[in-house]
């Protein structure tokens, strides 16, 4: 795959910091609003396949290296586990943070209210390390998609 | 504390060893009445072939695709039925498993 | 140190997948190090995983209980809290047959662990190799310790797209690539229906534990459709014929050390038709209907599986045959049982131990057989049986190995297959004699099968230059033999110690649904 | 009857997703036909959950306290997480047979058979 027009690749470039701004809102916001780590990591994601189509793989993988998007892959699957072990004192995956008045520990009122980020506990830093471990996977699988059909492509 | 009860029986591997043990020497013993007046590697040990010479043992071994060829000949027709069912093709692997969920369906009285 | 050990039997059930699941994800990390570090790693992470489990299955094995964990509760045993109907949280359920598939699948995974050490070393990609296989026991152990259908459901799939990817690590072999899809097209369309029924009973009795549903299903229309979907599903999955076509392509074309890793995961889908056989539908006696179907398609299995394993020229898809003949004989085993579980006859009792028996039997013996077929891989590169011979020459402790290993398939005496099939045929002949008999004559066609083997590859003359495999594949071998050996001579302890508390887990289905719901 | 017609649906669908993987012979195809069984298991779960008059269950500035159950959601969610994976990992391998056997044709993709 070669590189697209000047026109496709200047607005890709625009649009990708929005992309990534609503991605990484909605990984924050998963405990208030729809989406969560999954939803926001393929927002990103996508945001990321935007400029493998419109530069090349090639030029992707000067930028990143395979190699280092499965180590933050790792980086992200790890945190979250370790999150869940982080609770082993009462249970696994016991939501220790909640109602601790540390990081995230408010407890929201019942019922219809206004939406408050700083609360529900481990849940936003699950999202994040979930998240993080989205982008890097989804983004590897299209990319590595991407170089190999190109390779075969220059083949023929 | 060795016994295995199976409901109308029991199995004891101790006392299979010890009996297949027993068997084992009084076969020796009655292999000691056999006669010792024969030699080893004259012509009295050989395989008498119509006169010809053994060949050697390693020539005449089978080779794998040739075992059980009486067998697999006897069930010609049924292997002739085994080898289209097992045709390699994905999807009908999917239609067995379709086939097997309707006759379920059927035999537990949903359809 | 006693308090380590209260602490690990409490969080033990959370433990036995978080380990793993922890190793799996460091791994990569750590194979950036060093190679010789990460096998230590995983082989330790294993071990780690296998003291949980040996653990776990000591006590509950010595006081026939059972194990509850409800995950994020303010404490691990509080299942239902206060004020509740059903329990609202992932809640895992391990009584005696579940850490019994455990301990099978940990063991197998071990071996597998140790055996990759050599065979495994000339590949490339091993950090995701050993992600992988430790995924695939998160996923078996998850499946087996699971009390969620939904989470179930979940670790099915984990344990399938990890099987899948691990029969095509090979990713040069075309055939190897051609296993795999049809694995995962078959293993993915079965755990949607699986979700479908999931699905249905979650609709109808708005819970999703097993123990809940178990107490509230009262066998309407969509209760045999949700029961005919998880058959049919699990059924495949487990490698029954007519559904078992994927299973000596998967088992053939995977590397020896995967191999034993998806004999255990199809065996934790067998556990998993079992479990919802006997305890989700074991309150209601249509489901006896099933145990006879269960039969039929036993006595296909064991017969198309020995008469198709004579047929192949090929030393792994001819075990991976015998293996489907294997999984005939469980299943023949559980039929029975499942088909009388309302007249509890003794027998009934006897057949399902028989057939439990058998789970742990083929485990150690298809297994070893499968290492044995790796390590002629490994020393010929050589598959094809025609033009192997005479190997019995230069690899003296792989062809010993492999002797047990065929003995033990066979049901020859004093091996652990004959106990186990002993146990079964018995119980089979008080339901029909026809069933025992053609049992017993499959049994000598494995034989000859082995025999079939055995005389082309290790007798005869040398065609191909061999030395005998590195040590770590003989410790690999020798572990699983040596088991073999005891639960031969000793089948009583086991059966005893192990099987009968599995076994009278399965039956009493009350204990499972009160464990949970607190007596109701 | 109205409240029936995602339930025929969700059973049209799997059925339609069967018929493409046993009728079709394209590799691509057979992915496409799972992906079809697998949204009508999710619709039916999505199914499942609804209320009549209710709105998404996000208790931040909620107009009433009238919601659509969200467990099933969160199961469907699941699903289509765990799909995404299945058919990432069925389109690569889809990639390699293609390098070795040259043909995307399930019925020429049978060196494994008998």
């Amino acid at each position: 795959m070669s590189e697209m027009s000047k026109i496709v690749r200047t607005i890709s470039n625009s649009l990708f910091p929005f992309i990534m701004i609503y991605g990484l809102y909605v990984i924050m916001h998963g405990h208030l609003t729809p989406g969560g780590g999954f939803q926001g990591g393929a927002v990103v994601a996508s945001g990321c396949a935007l400029m493998l189509v419109a530069y090349s793989s090639e030029w992707v993988f000067k930028k990143v290296k395979e190699s280092n998007l499965s180590v933050l892959e790792s980086i992200g699957a790890i945190g979250f586990i370790s999150l869940a072990f982080l609770g082993i004192g009462v249970t696994f995956f016991y939501n220790f943070l909640v109602g601790s008045n540390l990081l995230f520990g408010e407890i929201p009122p019942a019922g219809p209210n206004t939406g408050n980020l700083n609360t529900a506990g481990l849940l936003p830093l699950m999202n994040l390390s979930v998240g993080l471990k989205v982008i890097a996977g989804l983004f590897a699988i299209v990319a590595v998609m991407a170089f190999v059909a190109s390779r075969g492509m220059r083949k023929k | 504390m060795f016994t295995l009860e199976t409901g109308s029986g029991f199995w004891n591997p101790i006392i299979w060893i010890g009996v297949i043990f027993i068997a084992l020497l009084i076969a020796y013993v009655i292999r000691g009445f056999g006669r010792r007046d024969y030699k080893r590697d004259t012509e009295q040990t050989k395989p008498f072939l119509s006169g010809n010479v053994e060949p050697d043992k390693e020539l005449v071994h089978l080779r794998a695709k040739n075992l059980y060829w009486g067998f697999k000949e006897t069930l010609k027709g049924y292997y002739e039925i085994l080898r289209k069912i097992h045709n390699g093709m994905v999807s009908d692997y999917v239609l067995w498993f379709v086939i097997i969920m309707c006759i379920l369906f059927i035999v537990m009285g949903v359809l | 140190m006693v308090d380590i050990i209260d602490v690990l039997l409490t969080h033990g059930p959370a433990l036995i997948i978080a380990v793993p699941l922890f190793g799996a994800f460091l791994t990569p990390l750590i194979s950036r190090l060093n190679d010789k570090a990460r096998n230590i790693f995983v082989i330790a992470v294993m071990g780690l995983t296998e003291f949980i489990v040996l653990l776990l299955a000591y006590d509950i094995f010595t006081t026939n209980g059972v194990h509850t964990y409800t995950f994020g509760s303010k404490q691990p045993l509080l299942t239902l809290p206060s004020g509740y109907l059903v329990p609202v949280r992932i809640i895992f359920e391990i009584d005696g047959l579940s850490i019994f598939m455990g301990i099978i699948a940990v063991t197998l995974a071990l071996v597998a662990s140790i055996y990759s050490w050599s065979f495994m070393r000339k590949e490339d990609g091993l950090d995701k190799y050993y992600t992988l296989l430790l995924l695939l026991t998160t996923g078996m152990l998850g499946m087996v310790s699971t009390g969620d259908m939904f989470n179930f459901f979940v670790f099915l799939e984990i344990t399938s797209i990890a099987s899948a990817a691990l029969v095509a690590f090979r990713v040069n072999k075309g055939e190897s690539q051609e296993a795999a899809f049809k694995y995962i097209v078959l293993s993915s369309i079965g755990a949607l229906f699986v979700l479908f029924a999931v699905a249905i009973l979650y609709g109808q009795y708005d819970a999703l534990n097993i123990a809940t549903l178990a107490n509230r299903i009262r066998y309407t229309f969509l209760d045999k459709v949700a029961l005919v979907l998880l058959v049919a599903s699990l059924g495949m999955k487990a490698g029954i014929v007519p559904m078992h076509m994927w299973l000596p392509d998967a088992y053939g074309e995977a590397p020896a050390s995967v191999t034993i890793a998806i004999v255990a995961a199809t065996q934790a889908s067998l556990y998993a038709l079992i479990r919802m056989c006997f305890t989700l539908y074991g309150g209601i006696t249509s489901v006896a209907t099933i145990g006879w179907i269960l039969i039929i398609l036993a006595m296909a299995s064991i017969f198309i599986g020995v008469t198709m394993a004579l047929l192949q020229s090929d030393f792994k898809r001819m075990i991976a045959y015998a293996a489907v003949a294997e999984i005939g004989y469980m299943v023949l085993g559980i039929g029975v049982g499942l088909a009388l579980l309302f007249s509890r006859t003794p027998y009934s009792v006897k057949a399902i131990q028989g057939g439990i028996f058998h789970i742990i039997n083929d485990a150690l013996d298809v297994g070893l057989l499968f290492l044995v077929a790796g390590a002629v891989f490994y020393a010929t590169k050589e598959r094809l049986l025609d033009r192997l011979g005479g190997l019995a020459r230069n690899m003296r402790y792989s062809t010993i190995f492999f002797i047990i290993g065929a003995l033990a398939v066979a049901g020859m005496p004093p091996m652990n297959g004959f106990a186990s099939k002993l146990l079964i045929y018995e119980s089979t002949y008080q339901v029909s004699p026809i069933l025992a008999v053609v049992a017993i004559l499959a049994s000598i066609l494995l034989l000859a099968v082995m025999v079939k083997i055995f005389h082309s590859a290790f007798m005869g003359p040398p065609l191909v230059k061999a030395a005998d495999v590195p040590k770590t594949m003989l410790i690999a071998m020798a572990i699983l033999a040596a088991l073999i050996i005891f639960f031969g001579l000793f089948p009583n302890i086991v059966v005893e110690n192990m099987v009968k508390p599995a076994a009278d887990a399965l039956i009493n289905q009350a204990t499972y649904i009160s464990q949970v719901l607190g007596g109701v | 009857m109205i409240y029936n017609i995602p339930f025929i649906a969700v059973v049209l669908l799997i059925l339609v997703g069967l018929a493409t993987v046993i009728f079709k012979k394209n590799l691509i195809k057979i992915v496409i036909g799972i992906t079809i069984i697998e949204s009508g298991v999710n619709l039916f779960l999505i199914t499942l959950g609804y209320r009549e008059n209710s709105v998404a269950p996000i208790y931040t500035f909620a107009p009433s306290t009238k919601m659509v159950l969200p467990v099933p959601q969160a199961l469907a969610l699941t699903s289509i997480v765990i799909g995404v994976a299945v058919m990432a990992l069925m389109l690569s391998i889809g990639v390699r047979i293609y390098r070795s056997y040259k043909t995307l044709d399930v019925r020429k993709m049978r060196r494994l058979r008998e």
